[in-house]
């Protein structure tokens, strides 16, 4: 297997406020591959956003503070990059799109301004040529009229619009990863399938690596290869999208896909989760999903904390669970009834279940 | 836009009126009987009568607002009780001196705080910062006309740098900007501070906004992200507090004109209360009302060109 | 175990989050009132600011016992001294101590900052809270003479009615607090409209509270912390404003030790005789510095949201 | 569990009992404009909407933002005074009632909020806030209502050791349990629930989800369940109403609904839902532009700018009426195509 495109490694990040400090991140590990799409999937505060505006460099400091790991792009660490290093990465090789297209804008400047802006800032280009790049890039966005677009001000387009222009804005320079903070949150179901249609097209055309944050898992099954499940801070389990609904192996994954009212199911009582989430000003010792685990297994699981490791033999799925002993195809303490889980969660078994 | 503009015209209407309510109210309350005054305390009764009579002292008090108003429309506020002049001549030969000296501390107010602020906001809790939050609170705290005492002491008095009072006619020479420093320091010292504050605060605002974090995540570097996002956004507020700050702006350089005998509007205004010549009270009130008007129109538009959400209709 | 939970099909009688949560988790969430009382203790500045407003509220209260001579009694054969040991701020023209002079003015800057706040206060914050509240035809009238009110100058509105009234103390608070209370009414109004978009008045109204109820309960208390804060640093304004006119002549009349009066007192003697009008303008200083830095850590404390004025 | 009556209704067997008549509801916002800020227009967030609610049913209420569902909700509570049109519980138009009226009304209708931090009350506690309907809506007496409050609070889950805190100290789902207490106190019939999960976290949202039927089942609420999330609305509704621009679209019971979809603005809002499945993309209908605005709605049909189906003119000159499909009395979709 060729090296990740990006590598994060052990991160820890906390955050210093009036309450205390807050251990946001707690050991993160996740890799991303060239040309793969990865998606981040937990509940809020969990620490996906936060892992991702690190590998920008974006974290405000104070209040984050990053107390360890590494996260290295390319061979290089970004956590020891200077600001202007920073700079000729960011927006050229890496590139993120966030949550809220009505804010994440200036309301300013010129749509054209902000797109033609990234390719004026790394590339020796003509203001002209910038421009010319920038309507096609709106166009390749699915944008009707982009001449007449790079003129207006963010206020008189719509949430769909705004947030294709952010799209075009990142990709404009063409990079090796685009990081998709929930893109589509702040969208309503009709224009989230149109955005999303613009994102697969894109990632067709352009090889790109996507990271995709999300707390919708099955948004996020329709476009990743490969799924990370975050948890208070920490990965829980990594695999293929395929697995995660056929095979979940850590209870929290588990539980949150059951937890989620399904479409082609009939209507019965969800289950949920028991217990909340615990504070991240001093966390509990070991694995912080032990107090609400129905699999709790005992001392183990309070003061040792688990580590992510391969239980496929492949490399291709990892969790992070005291359950799990045997790294070669470890199975799960639930009945796993494949066919029946299969006829409820119709998942893919080929390659382009998760893309098309 | 053009719309927009006599949409506000419209609107300052009644707002007019509204003072000229306002004054000619307090006016008509006073104490003191103006044909009286006019004339001195030991006037003829007949005559006072008399000048009563001629001044529609006699009639309701909304005739004489009527009657005051139709005479101001047509550019007459009447004439000063103690010397006869027109008050409209008054204020003409006022005028200039009190605008010269509201422009002058608003450039050293916009001079110093602009660039304090900025700094401030982008270096938090730096050094620089503390500094001029210092500075500005040390600043703010200053009642304008000690002030200006104290500057007259030290700099006029004491050294003999500037002169220590009065205006040497329109700002020509040097040596009638060397009238003019020392009055608009001591007016727009407090201000100064006062601005810095709000341009910190304003820029530490849009510092932390999304679409801040979406320039610096292109990475085209901290100057193009703090001037050409953060500026014009944090100028947007600005804007609008230093059209606020146009009334309070104004009051200080009334008493600031007393201390540098500056011969504006805020002397005449001060005497003629403390002689109870009321035509000039009610003329020159207006006047400065007038201003502050006009400053938020002018404000207004500044306004619509810097922010392209407000529509013009 | 787990497959039990999910069997279960009674009420969930154990809450999601509640039951995790140890008596110890509970105790660790500060009250609100613990938590702006720990920030205000965290500023420094606004521990200064406490301490000068502290100070000059004792030394209003106990004025008599501070100085070490009668305000107003003259002495012929001490005029216009300089600072010394015996007389620590100078003497006047007069002779007058000018530290005991200061001192006294402690009370007229304590009493006129507190009297006239609170009567703009009052007239400000009912008819905010009136126009905020009810909207249309009330508001537009409102907000209009306000408009009008904001349309003067400060100064030449309250010039123009101490000149009306004359002059002493009560026509100096009448002033000044006509002119004061349009600051109120702006941000309470704008405060109530933003509380009136919360859905919890909606709930409160779907709860059939009355109007009057639903201003007092809803609210006024969820306004009540940006008043307080505007009211601290409106006082150092109105401190100024009240000196600013006395020293014109406008307001409290001379033998009186207010600080403004004693500035214009020793106006014509700046060249000869600084101290008489720089210790009482440095008195000011120090008390609108100290309402100043207090009302800024008020503000970080109860109110991060609220702009600098 | 409600399975006995999801049976019958989705034989559209279900006795014709409606607690809730909605006539002809308007509500237009004006706009104002011009020189002298005159109106100049109207925003149309809802357009002459007609349905019923039945005693005990859950009616679910979807549409993308914009589509007049909140406004809807809010002037059937009459926090919106509504245009024209009636809206009948229980036999009295909530629209015109008096005050004392509209307090009789309000025993029994109550509504649950989206943002649950917003609709608590920062400054007051949680027994206050639980008790103040029952102060204001009935003379009960003071033990009666404390009784009332004691068995409230343990019936959405939390304990009587949370009723002197305030709304901050909770998370996000306690708050909205505590909204749902307070909604409940007066033992109100009817429910209104706009976007209740919306703000939560997906286990979180299971919970109250879950407490949410349970309720219903103790007390026999009927509910309006106003929400953007078809799964969360397939999951509590007994029957579903679509609606876009201020109009309906379709209303089915919801199996039906789901199953054979007939509007086609339905049809593409269905299959728009992500959904964990090899083949949903292959059929997916992605609707070109975006919702225009409800200021000047187009002519005809409001959705035939972005219908996939449009057959002719027919479409851009008539409104469709919302008329039966299929001959079924419970299925009813506005479309020329029926």
């Amino acid at each position: 297997m060729t090296d990740p495109l990006l590598a994060i490694d052990d991160l820890h990040v906390h955050f210093h406020t009036e309450e205390g400090t807050v251990e946001a991140l707690d050991g993160v590990d996740l890799e991303v591959y060239g040309d793969e799409v990865v998606g981040v999937i937990g509940e809020s505060g969990c620490g996906k956003t936060v892992t991702m505006l690190s590998v920008m460099g974006l974290l405000q400091s104070p209040p984050a503070e990053v107390v360890g790991g590494s996260i290295r792009y390319d061979g290089r660490d970004l956590l020891t990059c200077s600001e202007s290093e920073l700079n000729e990465i960011r927006g050229e090789e890496i590139s993120m799109i966030y949550q809220d297209p009505m804010t994440s804008l200036n309301p300013v400047l010129t749509v054209g301004r902000q797109v033609s802006e990234v390719l004026l800032a790394h590339r020796d280009i003509s203001k002209r040529d910038a421009r010319e790049r920038s309507v096609e890039m709106l166009d390749a966005c699915g944008l009707a009229d982009p001449e007449r677009l790079m003129d207006e001000y963010p206020h008189s387009l719509s949430g769909g619009m705004r947030q294709r222009v952010m799209i075009a804005m990142a990709l404009v320079t063409e990079p090796n990863l685009l990081i998709a903070d929930e893109p589509t949150t702040a969208l309503d179901v009709t224009i989230q399938a149109q955005v999303m249609e613009v994102l697969r097209e894109l990632r067709s055309d352009h090889e790109v690596s996507i990271v995709f944050i999300t707390h919708d898992l099955p948004l996020v099954s329709e476009i990743a290869d490969r799924i990370a499940v975050m948890y208070a801070g920490t990965v829980a389990e990594t695999c293929s999208v395929e697995r995660l609904f056929d095979r979940p192996l850590h209870p929290y994954t588990r539980k949150l896909t059951e937890s989620i009212p399904k479409l082609d199911q009939p209507a019965t009582r969800l289950p949920s989760i028991d217990g909340t989430v615990p504070s991240l000003v001093d966390p509990p010792d070991g694995c912080r999903f032990a107090s609400r685990c129905p699999q709790f297994i005992g001392e183990e699981c309070r003061s040792v904390t688990p580590a992510l490791t391969d239980v496929s033999g492949t490399g291709r799925h990892e969790v992070a669970c005291h359950l799990y002993t045997d790294v070669s195809e470890a199975s799960p303490p639930w009945p796993v009834d494949d066919e029946d889980r299969t006829a409820q969660q119709p998942t893919a078994e080929t390659d382009d279940g998760g893309r098309r | 836009m053009l719309k927009y503009i006599i949409r506000r015209l419209l609107v300052m209407v009644p707002v007019v009126l509204g003072v000229t309510v306002v004054i000619s109210t307090l006016i008509y309350l006073s104490p003191g009987n103006p044909a009286q005054i006019a004339l001195g305390q030991n006037a003829n009764p007949e005559a006072v009568a008399r000048l009563e009579q001629q001044m529609g002292l006699n009639k309701p008090p909304h005739l004489r607002y009527v009657d005051w108003l139709t005479q101001a429309l047509q550019g007459n506020l009447g004439r000063s009780l103690e010397t006869g002049t027109p008050v409209t001549d008054l204020i003409v030969e006022r005028l200039p001196a009190t605008l010269e000296l509201a422009f002058a501390s608003l450039a050293i107010m916009l001079v110093i705080a602009l660039p304090l602020g900025v700094v401030s906001a982008v270096r938090q809790y730096s050094w620089v910062d503390n500094a001029s939050m210092l500075f500005a609170i040390f600043w703010l705290s200053m009642p304008s006309f000690w002030l200006a005492l104290i500057l007259l002491l030290l700099f006029a008095v004491h050294w003999d740098f500037f002169p220590i009072s009065g205006r040497a006619g329109a700002l020509l020479s040097v040596t009638a900007l060397s009238y003019l420093v020392l009055p608009a320091i001591a007016n727009g010292a407090r201000r100064a501070g006062l601005l810095t504050r709000m341009m910190r605060s304003s820029m530490l605002e849009i510092l932390n906004k999304d679409y801040i974090r979406t320039a610096k995540g292109k990475g085209i570097g901290q100057r193009s992200v703090i001037y050409s996002h953060g500026m014009r956004n944090a100028m947007i507020p600005i804007v609008t507090l230093l059209g606020l700050q146009v009334p309070s702006l104004i009051s200080s350089s009334v008493i600031v004109e007393v201390v540098f005998a500056w011969p504006g509007m805020g002397r005449l205004l001060v005497d003629a209360v403390l002689r109870r010549d009321y035509p000039v009270v009610q003329g020159v009130t207006l006047m400065y009302a007038v201003i502050v008007i006009v400053a938020n129109l002018l404000v207004d538009i500044a306004y619509s060109y810097l922010d392209p959400q407000i529509s013009y209709d | 175990m787990s497959d039990l939970q999910e069997g279960r099909s009674g009420r969930p009688n154990r809450s999601d989050e509640s039951t995790t949560q140890s008596p110890d988790e509970e105790t660790q969430l500060p009250s609100r009132r613990r938590k702006v009382a720990g920030r205000l203790i965290r500023n420094r500045l606004a521990l200064l600011g406490s301490g000068i407003v502290l100070a000059l509220v004792l030394t209003a209260l106990f004025a008599p016992y501070i100085a070490p001579y009668d305000p107003v009694e003259q002495d012929y054969a001490a005029l216009e001294q300089p600072p010394s040991l015996e007389h620590p701020f100078g003497t006047d023209t007069l002779g007058r101590d000018v530290f005991s002079r200061v001192v006294f003015g402690a009370k007229y800057a304590v009493f006129l900052g507190l009297v006239i706040v609170g009567f703009e206060m009052l007239l400000g914050v009912t008819l905010g809270l009136v126009a905020g509240y009810y909207g249309g035809m009330v508001e537009s009238v409102i907000m209009r003479v306000v408009d009008v009110a904001l349309s003067i100058p400060g100064v030449v509105l309250a010039l123009a009615i101490a000149g009306m009234l004359g002059g002493g103390l009560i026509p100096l608070v009448i002033a000044i607090s006509l002119v004061g209370w349009r600051g109120f009414t702006r941000l309470v109004r704008g405060d109530v409209k933003g509380v009136m978009e919360e859905e919890y008045i909606d709930a409160a109204k779907g709860a059939g509270v009355s109007d009057a109820r639903l201003i007092v309960q809803h609210i006024l208390p969820n306004v009540a912390s940006s008043i307080i804060v505007y009211a601290t640093l409106t006082i150092p304004t109105v401190i100024l404003w009240a000196a600013g006119l006395s020293f014109l002549g406008m307001g409290v009349s001379p033998p009186t030790p207010e600080w403004g009066a004693l500035i214009a007192n020793g106006r014509g003697e700046i060249d000869d005789a600084w101290w008489i009008s720089t210790f009482p303008g440095l008195a000011i200083m120090v008390t609108v510095i100290g309402f100043n830095v207090l009302g800024d850590g008020l503000r970080d404390a109860l109110d991060p949201r609220q702009s600098e004025l | 569990m409600s399975t006995q009556e999801r049976t019958t209704d989705t034989d559209g067997e279900r006795p014709d009992d409606p607690i809730v008549r909605v006539h002809e509801l308007e509500k237009h916002f004006p706009i104002k404009g011009g020189i002298l800020q005159r109106t100049v227009g109207h925003v149309r967030a809802v357009d002459g909407v007609s349905f019923d609610i039945q005693t005990g049913e859950t009616l679910g209420l979807v549409g993308e933002s914009g589509c007049g569902k909140s406004t809807l909700g809010r002037t059937m509570a009459r926090l919106e005074e509504a245009t024209s049109g009636s809206v009948e519980f229980d036999g009295r138009d909530v629209t015109t009632a008096s005050k004392r009226e509209l307090k009789a009304i309000r025993r029994n209708v109550q509504m649950i909020f989206q943002d649950p931090a917003s609709s608590l009350n920062p400054r007051m506690t949680v027994s206050q806030i639980i008790t103040e309907p029952m102060r204001s809506l009935t003379d009960w007496s003071k033990s009666k209502r404390e009784d009332r409050l004691y068995q409230l609070i343990e019936e959405v889950g939390l304990s009587k050791a949370h009723l002197s805190r305030a709304p901050h100290e909770f998370s996000g789902g306690q708050q909205q349990r505590v909204a749902i207490a307070r909604a409940l106190s007066v033992n109100p019939q009817f429910v209104i629930a706009d976007e209740p999960t919306s703000a939560l976290d997906v286990s979180v949202q299971a919970d109250i989800l879950n407490l949410l039927k349970d309720l219903q089942d103790e007390y026999d609420l009927t509910y309006l369940f106003i929400s953007h999330d078809l799964s969360v609305v397939r999951h509590i509704s007994d029957r579903v109403m679509v609606m876009y621009l201020g109009e309906v679209a379709e209303i089915a019971p919801t199996e039906r609904l789901f199953d054979a979809p007939k509007h086609p603005y339905t049809r593409a809002l269905l299959s728009s839902i992500p959904r964990a499945s090899a083949g949903a993309m292959d059929d997916r209908i992605v609707l070109e532009g975006t919702v225009p605005s409800p200021e000047d709605p187009p002519d005809g049909c409001r959705f035939h700018p972005r219908c996939q189906e449009y057959i002719g003119e027919v479409c851009e000159r008539t409104d469709p009426e919302v008329e039966p499909v299929d001959g079924r009395a419970d299925h009813v979709c506005a479309c020329h195509h029926y």
